[in-house]
């Protein structure tokens, strides 16, 4: 029934960090350390955890826009890593992202109908008049219109510009749509525009979302499954409902606790977690979130917790042994 | 209770090469002792502003109205008077804790330097000051963070920093200017839980400036809702969560996905937020508002009391049809 | 600190090597023969030859680089060609004049720079803003050898007031550090007023004065100190072009110093001259430039070497 | 929408909100129209300029500014007036073709530097180090050393010795580019090099390089005055100002004009281009460290 | 700087006694390179050596050879030896005596090739030997009879040497010289003072001035200025532009004496159109020397009326070619060059006295006659290495300068004229030359030799390899409390007399 589109396997990618006379790499910002999960058809996969987990990472390396240090991203099969340059070059057509900022995400010196039109004019797809009627689609599809082409993405509000990227990402027909925070720069009430967009079209044109965020609340709205990531490496993962209900991981569950909820007569427990996010570049050993782990165990210091299945939900942690 | 800040009518305009921005256009806002008060509003409307004005900060232009602190008035004072406030009695959070502090001094004397300016403390004793600060907003290591840089802490510890930094001198009103957006969430709960206990244990005062509807719902006690350089809500939180009035606020909560309800499609208001300037006739929600009526494109509605407490600035709620002409005349 | 202090002399190495290699190909270039220089206008081919013979100027490029390096890493620049003497004496003995022109006119370009920089970034757009940064634009435009000709006229011609050439002693120096030191305050006054004006804007500046802090120590205090890294880069960037404009300088002034002494050493085609001048300089200028490095760690806790 | 409503909306590229930054800008109006009539006198010196400017006429030499003369003669009876109209060419020429070669080719190695980064990045900086640590001005006295006196090799030489600057300057740009989301955007639209350099890389990082350029030409008039003035430059009777200067020099007591006039005129060239590019910074961004 | 000795502090020596001596402070325009006099030819490294050696023979006041170190001499009959009886009971600076030895060791070392001295040809052109006849006897073997023997051994690289000095210091002795004459070397610093302090101890008497201070300042106004505010006693050479005003300063004199020296523009004979001796007269006549003269060098200098200037031993007038731009033009017709002919002029600058402004008035001379000129301007290192050869450098008309330093005809005229000449820039190849110069070198009698020289000069003008302009003169500025300063006109300047009141 549900098929795998992009399947990662042990993705790992470290960033070096140099020093000394000759630049050598001393060590490494171990920025995603390991990640196995499926993204299927149609579906949208959401990705939470907090700043410099390496959500952004994930996305890009299996985006290609980073060469993974470790492992495979299958793609319909096909493993993206080390794939020849030309060939990946055709294959972007099927993998678009769309961008966190949409302020410096699309190149002020080109008019509206420009942005839109450079994917068609990098895989050479349609010319002319119908090159601008396909420009002009786009801009509907995301709920502009074709007077707005030729004008500067400076000229237009942020969630007209989120639009814009979306349009840009459309163009192709991509089938995964890496979504990396497209909404946490918008104000609230145009955040719900942008959301809806993406929902829609994901009905429309049976996209796939790999949807990063830290907004929980947006995460569990638009995402069927839901991967939470600490430090490089996902510790819960599971079904939207099954996570939200009985949350598995120490971390998932401080994480949900944490969220102010917008109902002053609702006044709820919270696990106040200690201390921030330790540094990727020298991460505790064993289960990376113990300093902060109320239920830490003597092993949780000294061993990594395997992502394992528990109750259908996919968990990390010594707990579930 | 005491009224420890009231602003009344203010307006604060930017004047530009492109034009004159009126970034507050009408705003009254009463703050009183010990109280927390919200401020929510798209970015942009005027949030910011009201704060920085309130402490005589803003680059901009009053144009009209008044601020009255403590029985002064801000806008009359000398410069040197206004600074004794300053820092004093009143104090100030930001959003960015990276950006907020300086680089080149280390936090002890960054937050000694409040308590020299307004105690007289010596260096020593600024330094004492600066550590207990630290211990209060559960800084470990405290003797040693005082002598670091403000690039050596993490975002959380920043933002403790800022908080003690404004706390050192007992200020009686302490304005966060959407002191946690930054922040993680887990981050965020910690700071919130922090300000609160402050909160309690100083009687202070806050006005909380912030667009998380979460984050007023568990703070604070009353609430104004600004859009576009107007205060269109205000009234106690309960009220305000419970029965909303304006269209704007209805359809901001609305917009929020809920945590535990289960919707389809969430609500959006349509359309974006007015450039502020951008001079139009009427209520400025007008041309997003579904139920916008004639009347609305026409003149600005006033805000009146609707419910005992309860604010809104709407035609859809106002009793007295004669602000038409007022506000018209006032033009 | 110390390691770092280490790493950065190293890697001044390869650039010193690169720029004897390229300093020797160039001056190898330039057409002329110092033997016939020094023989004189009378001398006969034959004389010209015996010299050549005797400065080891018949030797291919390759073994005179050769000699050349192998000396330098003994610590021996070579022997001008003109004069005989080592020519790292000859350096040192007209170092001390370009230094003392370097350095006062550094002071003169800090003193006024640094000041007309604050003047006019405290009240932008202000009158005074206008005429200080008209004025630094002045500064900026006017070529400093003619700087020093109207500075001879007016000082030294007209008013009697200053010596215009030679350099015994202190008021030798004032005219020509004016010269070079009044372009290079242009620059540092309208490098000083945008760093403060960017400074001035940054949210610490805003906390300050949350905190009550006098408006002459937000400036003073807040502001200058986080303004003075592209302050003290600009120091060192100015320290090469005041070295340039010691050229300048020291022709026009007829001051016995190393900027001369280059011209002089190219006029005559003395080779190790001419390539000690410039390994000389070249050593002072990256040297320079890591004491400014060193010198951003005094203001900028952020920057740490280790 | 309707076709009305499209023309009604004027839009505003960043290139006409430059321009109309710009615009409002005192100082870079009188710079601009400064430069313009510089540029101006230049192309029409055959016709305006009273004399011929290597005419001799000893019967008149050194004379003081006069009605006949009104920028007085030099020492052997030439016009001033003339030659430093025709001296607008020169010093226009080498700015401006100096800075071209210097653009041309700091320009390609700044961004090729700051593209690829790596080991090619290390050399080329490596090299431009090795020039960096020449003060400029030996470095151009060094060239023309190399090449001899004239005009084309003035232009070579002021050429070379701004192509580090220009190549730091480009590479640091391109990187700030670089860093920009679009330029990812670009690549995962599956853009080639070629492509993302052409289309998104210049075109962003080329306003620093706009400004560098406009007051390097200041630079380099002034350099190249500075060469000529040390006797390395253009050659005589060439009306190229820093030699008039040089030359006037020993008449700095009898006749202080003939090394004056020249003098003011490289002053107040620099100071259009100057002022031109101050403009251009500010309009353009007023952060831009240059 | 170092710090300055009291000795050297010529601004508060206006207090102090009269009859104590003074120090001189002597502006110049460069400073000396090797105080060697046998390993340089330079003026004014020749300007110090006078002042520190003695030499076997000298000139006067008005170049006239008088003893020096020698008391008396011989010359054989055949020529081919002169002896010299030497004075007695001189000491060198370094306290050693002064004898044959010495005169034979100092020779003995320029005349050996493989010590490379820059005057090795100057002497080993005409000396054989040296001989020690006695304790205070020398004689010079010659290898044929030479006219100007004498002249040369007058010149600066006559000089003696201490042995001790040579033989002790080696090469070191440019650096620091050890003579016999009346100042001591007494501190360098380059680039800013040479010291020179009386040598209290000289056979000649014990010097007027306490010291010489030699400063360089290559600044012509700097000079002028110096001399104006008291900061130089002397200043050579004064520009003559500088010279109506300092003259018109009671406190200021400006000698002006006569020069061996003379400027001229070279025409490269062995190419055309140089090669028709038409083109070369008619470029003589085409340049107006007398403007030159009157309005370039206003009026301190002369028009050339020979190839060599007054002051030189053997000189005759032959007239200068009249400035007829008409008739130049009528030449250049004749000689079938058209209207528009390129032609390159080519001129150092700042070598000699107003060298680039005299060629940038000769370009605009020679395009007033038709001719497209096309002028180059070369800084000295370069001009000097594109200038050797005519044949192999190509050059068209070249800028030049020709200071007879022995003061002699034939040093005037043999290397620039003869086919073999050592400085035959123009190609020149004129056997009736060649016979007349070679003549005046071999003959002794001064009558004849003047004839002969005399009689090439004509031919030289004729025959129009060179277009002389000018010959210079000497301007020295100095205070009027000074006296006893004088030039040779060999451009020396000799101070060893000066006395400051
Ligand atoms: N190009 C890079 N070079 C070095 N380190 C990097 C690079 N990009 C990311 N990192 C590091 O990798 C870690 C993960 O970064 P990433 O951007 O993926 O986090 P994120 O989860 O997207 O955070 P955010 O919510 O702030 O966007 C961070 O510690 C970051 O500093
Ligand atoms: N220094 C200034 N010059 C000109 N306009 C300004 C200035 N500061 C603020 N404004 C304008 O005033 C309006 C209100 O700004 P303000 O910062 O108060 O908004 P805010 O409600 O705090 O928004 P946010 O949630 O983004 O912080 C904005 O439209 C802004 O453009
Ligand atoms: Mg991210
Ligand atoms: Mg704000």
């Amino acid at each position: 029934m549900k098929q795998p589109l992009v399947e990662v396997k042990n993705l790992k990618k470290y960033f070096p960090i140099k020093k000394g006379i000759l630049g050598r790499t001393v060590s490494h910002v171990k920025a995603v350390d390991g990640l196995d999960f499926t993204i299927f058809k149609g579906e949208t996969l959401g990705l939470v955890g907090e700043s410099g987990c390496g959500k952004s990472t994930t996305g890009r390396t299996i985006l290609q826009l980073l060469q993974p240090t470790e492992g495979e991203v299958l793609y319909e099969g096909k493993n993206l890593v080390g794939m020849n340059p030309i060939e990946l070059r055709k294959l972007r057509k099927n993998l678009q992202m769309v961008f966190q900022d949409p302020y410096a995400s699309l190149d002020p010196r080109l008019t509206v109908g420009e942005l839109i039109a450079e994917p068609l004019n990098i895989h050479g797809l349609s010319q002319g008049k119908e090159k601008d009627l396909r420009v002009e689609e786009l801009l509907n599809v995301v709920g502009l219109s074709s007077y707005h082409a030729k004008r500067y993405a400076h000229e237009f509000s942020g969630g007209q510009r989120q639009r814009i990227g979306i349009a840009r990402a459309l163009a192709l027909n991509p089938k995964l749509v890496v979504c990396d925070e497209p909404v946490s720069a918008l104000d609230v009430s145009i955040q719900s525009q942008v959301i809806n967009l993406l929902q829609d079209l994901q009905e429309q044109i049976q996209l796939t979302y790999l949807f990063i965020a830290h907004d929980l609340s947006v995460v569990r709205h638009i995402s069927d499954r839901i991967g939470v990531m600490y430090l490089g490496r996902i510790v819960e993962l599971a079904d939207k409902q099954a996570l939200f209900q009985s949350p598995k991981h120490p971390y998932t569950k401080a994480l949900l606790s944490a969220i102010p909820i917008p109902n002053p007569l609702l006044k709820k427990e919270r696990i106040i977690l200690k201390g921030d996010v330790p540094s990727p570049a020298n991460p505790p050993t064993g289960c990376t979130f113990h300093p902060r782990c109320s239920e830490c165990m003597t092993i949780c210091r000294t061993e990594k917790p395997a992502l394992k299945e528990v109750d259908g939900q996919f968990v990390a942690c010594h707990l579930y042994n | 209770m005491n009224k420890l800040l009231e602003i009344k009518g203010l307006k604060t305009y930017f004047y530009s090469d492109d034009g004159v921005v009126p970034a507050v256009d009408g705003v009254d806002i009463v703050i009183h002792e010990g109280e927390t008060v919200g401020i929510v509003g798209e970015s942009g409307c005027g949030k910011s502003v009201t704060s920085l004005t309130a402490m005589r900060l803003t680059p901009g232009k009053v144009v009209e109205g008044s601020i009255k602190f403590n029985g002064k008035n801000i806008l009359a004072l000398s410069d040197h008077e206004i600074r004794a406030i300053r820092g004093n009695e009143m104090a100030m959070i930001f959003q960015e804790p990276m950006t907020s502090l300086n680089p080149v001094f280390t936090i002890g004397q960054q937050i000694g330097e409040a308590v020299q300016i307004h105690m007289n403390y010596s260096k020593q004793k600024a330094k004492e000051r600066a550590v207990e600060m630290l211990k209060l907003v559960g800084i470990p290591r405290a003797e040693q963070i005082v002598d670091e840089y403000p690039h050596q802490l993490s975002g959380g510890m920043r933002q403790r920093v800022m908080i003690a930094m404004a706390m050192a001198c007992n200020p009686k009103l302490l304005i966060a200017d959407e002191p946690t957006t930054a922040l993680d969430v887990t981050i965020q709960a910690q700071i919130l839980d922090l300000m609160k206990e402050l909160k309690e244990k100083h009687k202070t005062a806050i006005m909380m400036i912030t667009h998380d509807l979460g984050v007023v719902a568990e703070m604070c006690d009353r609430v104004i809702v600004m859009y576009s350089g107007k205060v269109v809500e205000e009234s106690d939180v309960i009220s305000l969560f419970t029965n909303p009035k304006h269209p704007y606020t209805q359809g901001l909560m609305k917009s929020v996905p809920s945590l535990d309800g289960e919707e389809k499609r969430l609500y959006s208001i349509q359309g974006s937020v007015p450039i502020p300037g951008s001079l139009r006739e009427g209520c400025s929600f007008a041309p997003r508002c579904e139920f916008a009526m004639s009347i609305c494109k026409q003149a600005m509605p006033r805000l009146e009391e609707v419910e005992t407490g309860h604010l809104c600035r709407c035609w859809l709620h106002s009793t007295d049809q004669g602000g038409i002409q007022d506000e018209a005349t006032a033009r | 600190m110390f390691s770092y202090i280490i790493k950065r002399v190293l890697q001044i190495i390869p650039t010193l090597i690169g720029v004897s290699i390229l300093v020797f190909i160039l001056i190898h270039s330039v057409p002329g023969d110092p033997a016939r220089l020094k023989a004189g206008n009378e001398a006969s081919e034959q004389d010209v030859q015996l010299i050549r013979e005797r400065l080891g100027l018949d030797q291919p490029l390759y073994i005179q680089y050769g000699h050349y390096v192998a000396n330098l890493i003994k610590g021996d620049l070579g022997t001008s060609l003109r004069s005989d003497r080592p020519v790292l004496q000859e350096i040192l003995t007209r170092f001390p004049t370009t230094l003392s022109l370097t350095v006062m006119a550094i002071f003169i370009m800090v003193l006024i720079g640094l000041f007309a920089g604050i003047i006019s970034a405290t009240k932008p757009n202000s009158s005074r803003d206008n005429f200080t940064m008209m004025f630094s634009l002045f500064g900026i435009s006017m070529p400093i050898f003619w700087l020093g000709l109207m500075l001879i006229l007016i000082f030294s011609y007209y008013l009697h007031l200053l010596p215009s050439g030679g350099n015994d002693s202190f008021k030798y120096f004032i005219l020509p550090a004016l010269a070079i030191g009044l372009s290079s305050s242009a620059i540092l006054a309208r490098l000083t007023r945008s760093s403060i004006l960017e400074i001035i804007h940054q949210d610490f500046v805003r906390t300050a004065r949350a905190k009550g802090v006098k408006e002459k120590l937000v400036i003073y205090k807040h502001t200058l100190k986080n303004a003075l890294i592209p302050i003290i880069t600009i120091i060192g960037l100015e320290f090469g072009h005041l070295l340039g404009g010691a050229v300048l300088a020291e022709t026009v002034f007829s001051m016995n110093g190393l900027g001369r002494y280059v011209i002089q050493s190219i006029q005559f085609r003395d080779y190790p001259a001419i390539q000690g001048c410039v390994l000389f300089i070249a050593a002072i200028f990256v040297i320079v430039n890591l004491i400014v490095d060193l010198c951003y760690s005094l203001v900028d806790p952020r920057v740490r070497y280790d | 929408m309707s076709q009305s409503e499209a023309v009604m909306y004027a839009t505003r590229s960043p290139w006409s909100m430059m321009v109309s930054r710009f615009k409002k800008n005192k100082r870079a109006m009188v710079g601009l129209w400064m430069a313009v009539l510089f540029i101006v006198v230049a192309l029409l010196a055959r016709w305006i300029a009273p004399y011929d400017p290597t005419a001799q006429n000893m019967q008149v030499m050194l004379e003081s500014p006069s009605f006949s003369h009104p920028f007085g003669t030099d020492e052997f009876g030439r016009d001033i007036l003339s030659r430093i109209i025709y001296g607008a060419q020169i010093s226009l020429m080498i700015g401006i073709v100096g800075v071209l070669i210097s653009v041309v080719f700091g320009v390609a190695l700044g961004t090729i530097s700051g593209y690829f980064g790596g080991k090619l990045d290390t050399l080329i900086m490596r090299i431009m180090d090795i020039f960096m640590a020449f003060p400029s001005f030996l470095l151009a006295l060094a060239i023309v050393s190399v090449l001899g006196p004239g005009m084309s090799n003035l232009m070579i030489a002021i050429g070379i010795f701004s192509v580090p600057t220009f190549a730091r300057i480009s590479r640091s740009s391109v990187i700030a580019v670089m860093n920009k989301e679009y330029i990812e955007a670009a690549k995962a639209m599956g853009g080639a090099h070629t492509f993302i350099i052409f289309k998104h890389i210049i075109p962003n990082s080329i306003a620093p390089i706009i400004v560098l350029s406009t007051m390097r030409i200041a630079t380099a008039i002034l350099t190249a005055s500075g060469l000529s003035f040390l006797g390395m430059g253009a050659q005589p009777p060439t009306p190229e100002w820093g030699a008039m200067l040089s030359t006037g020099r020993e008449y700095l007591r009898t006749a202080p004009h003939v090394s004056t006039i020249p003098g003011l005129a490289i002053m107040f060239m620099v100071l259009a281009f100057n002022m031109l590019g101050d403009g251009l910074r500010d309009a353009l961004d007023p952060k831009m460290k240059l | 700087s170092n710090s300055s000795s009291p000795s050297t502090n010529s601004s508060g020596a206006g207090a102090q006694a009269a009859v104590e001596p003074k120090d001189l402070v002597v502006a110049l325009g460069a400073e000396p390179t090797i105080l060697d006099p046998q390993d340089s030819s330079d003026a004014l490294s020749n300007n110090a050596t006078e002042l520190v050696f003695d030499k076997l023979v000298t000139l006067d006041k008005d170049g006239k050879i008088v003893p020096q170190l020698a008391k008396e001499w011989t010359i054989s009959p055949d020529g081919k030896k002169i002896t010299f009886k030497l004075r007695e009971g001189v000491k060198f600076q370094d306290d050693t005596p002064f004898n044959a030895e010495a005169v034979k060791i100092t020779f003995d070392r320029v005349l050996n090739k493989d010590n490379k001295l820059n005057r090795y040809s100057f002497y080993s052109e005409f000396i054989d030997k040296v001989n020690v006849d006695s304790e205070l006897q020398v004689s010079f073997d010659l290898k044929f009879p030479f006219g100007p023997a004498l002249t040369c051994l007058a010149q600066a690289a006559g000089a003696i040497h201490s042995p001790k000095s040579l033989q002790e210091k080696g090469k070191g002795v440019g650096k620091a010289p050890v003579g016999a004459g009346p100042f001591i070397l007494k501190e360098w610093t380059p680039g800013t003072k040479l010291v020179f302090e009386a040598n209290p101890n000289y056979w000649g008497g014990k010097p007027k001035v306490k010291s010489i201070t030699f400063k360089p300042v290559p600044e012509n106004s700097a000079r002028s200025i110096m001399l104006e505010t008291g900061e130089a006693d002397v200043i050579s050479p004064v520009v003559p532009t500088d010279v109506d005003r300092l003259k018109g300063n009671d406190k200021l004199s400006v000698l002006i004496s006569s020069s061996s020296r003379n400027l001229e523009f070279v025409m490269n004979t062995t190419k055309a159109p140089f090669n028709d001796v038409k083109v070369r007269q008619a470029l003589n006549y085409a340049i107006d020397k007398e403007t030159i003269v009157k309005k370039l060098l206003s009026g301190y200098g002369k028009v050339s009326e020979a190839a060599f200037t007054e002051s030189v031993w053997g000189y005759s007038s032959v007239g200068a070619y009249p400035y007829d731009p008409e008739k130049a033009k009528k030449l250049l017709a004749e000689a079938g060059i058209a209207a528009g002919t390129k032609i390159q002029l080519w001129t150092p600058e700042g070598r000699y006295l107003m060298d680039r402004q005299i060629a940038e008035f000769v370009q605009g001379n020679l395009q007033a006659v038709g001719l497209a000129v096309d002028f180059k301007k070369y800084e000295w290192g370069t001009y000097k290495n594109i200038t050797t050869n005519p044949k192999k450098d190509n050059y068209d008309i070249i800028m030049d300068s020709w200071g007879a330093s022995t003061g002699d005809a034939d040093w005037a005229l043999r290397p620039l004229f003869t086919t073999t000449g050592s400085s035959n820039l123009s190609g020149f190849s004129n056997a009736e030359v060649d016979t007349l110069l070679d003549k005046g070198m071999k003959t002794t009698n001064p009558d004849d030799r003047k004839k002969t020289y005399s009689d090439a000069l004509k031919v030289i003008k004729d025959q129009a390899p060179y277009i002389f302009v000018l010959d210079n003169k000497q301007l020295t500025g100095v205070r009027k409390n000074v006296e006893g300063v004088y030039t040779w006109t060999n451009e020396r300047l000799i101070l060893r007399e000066a006395v400051k009141k």
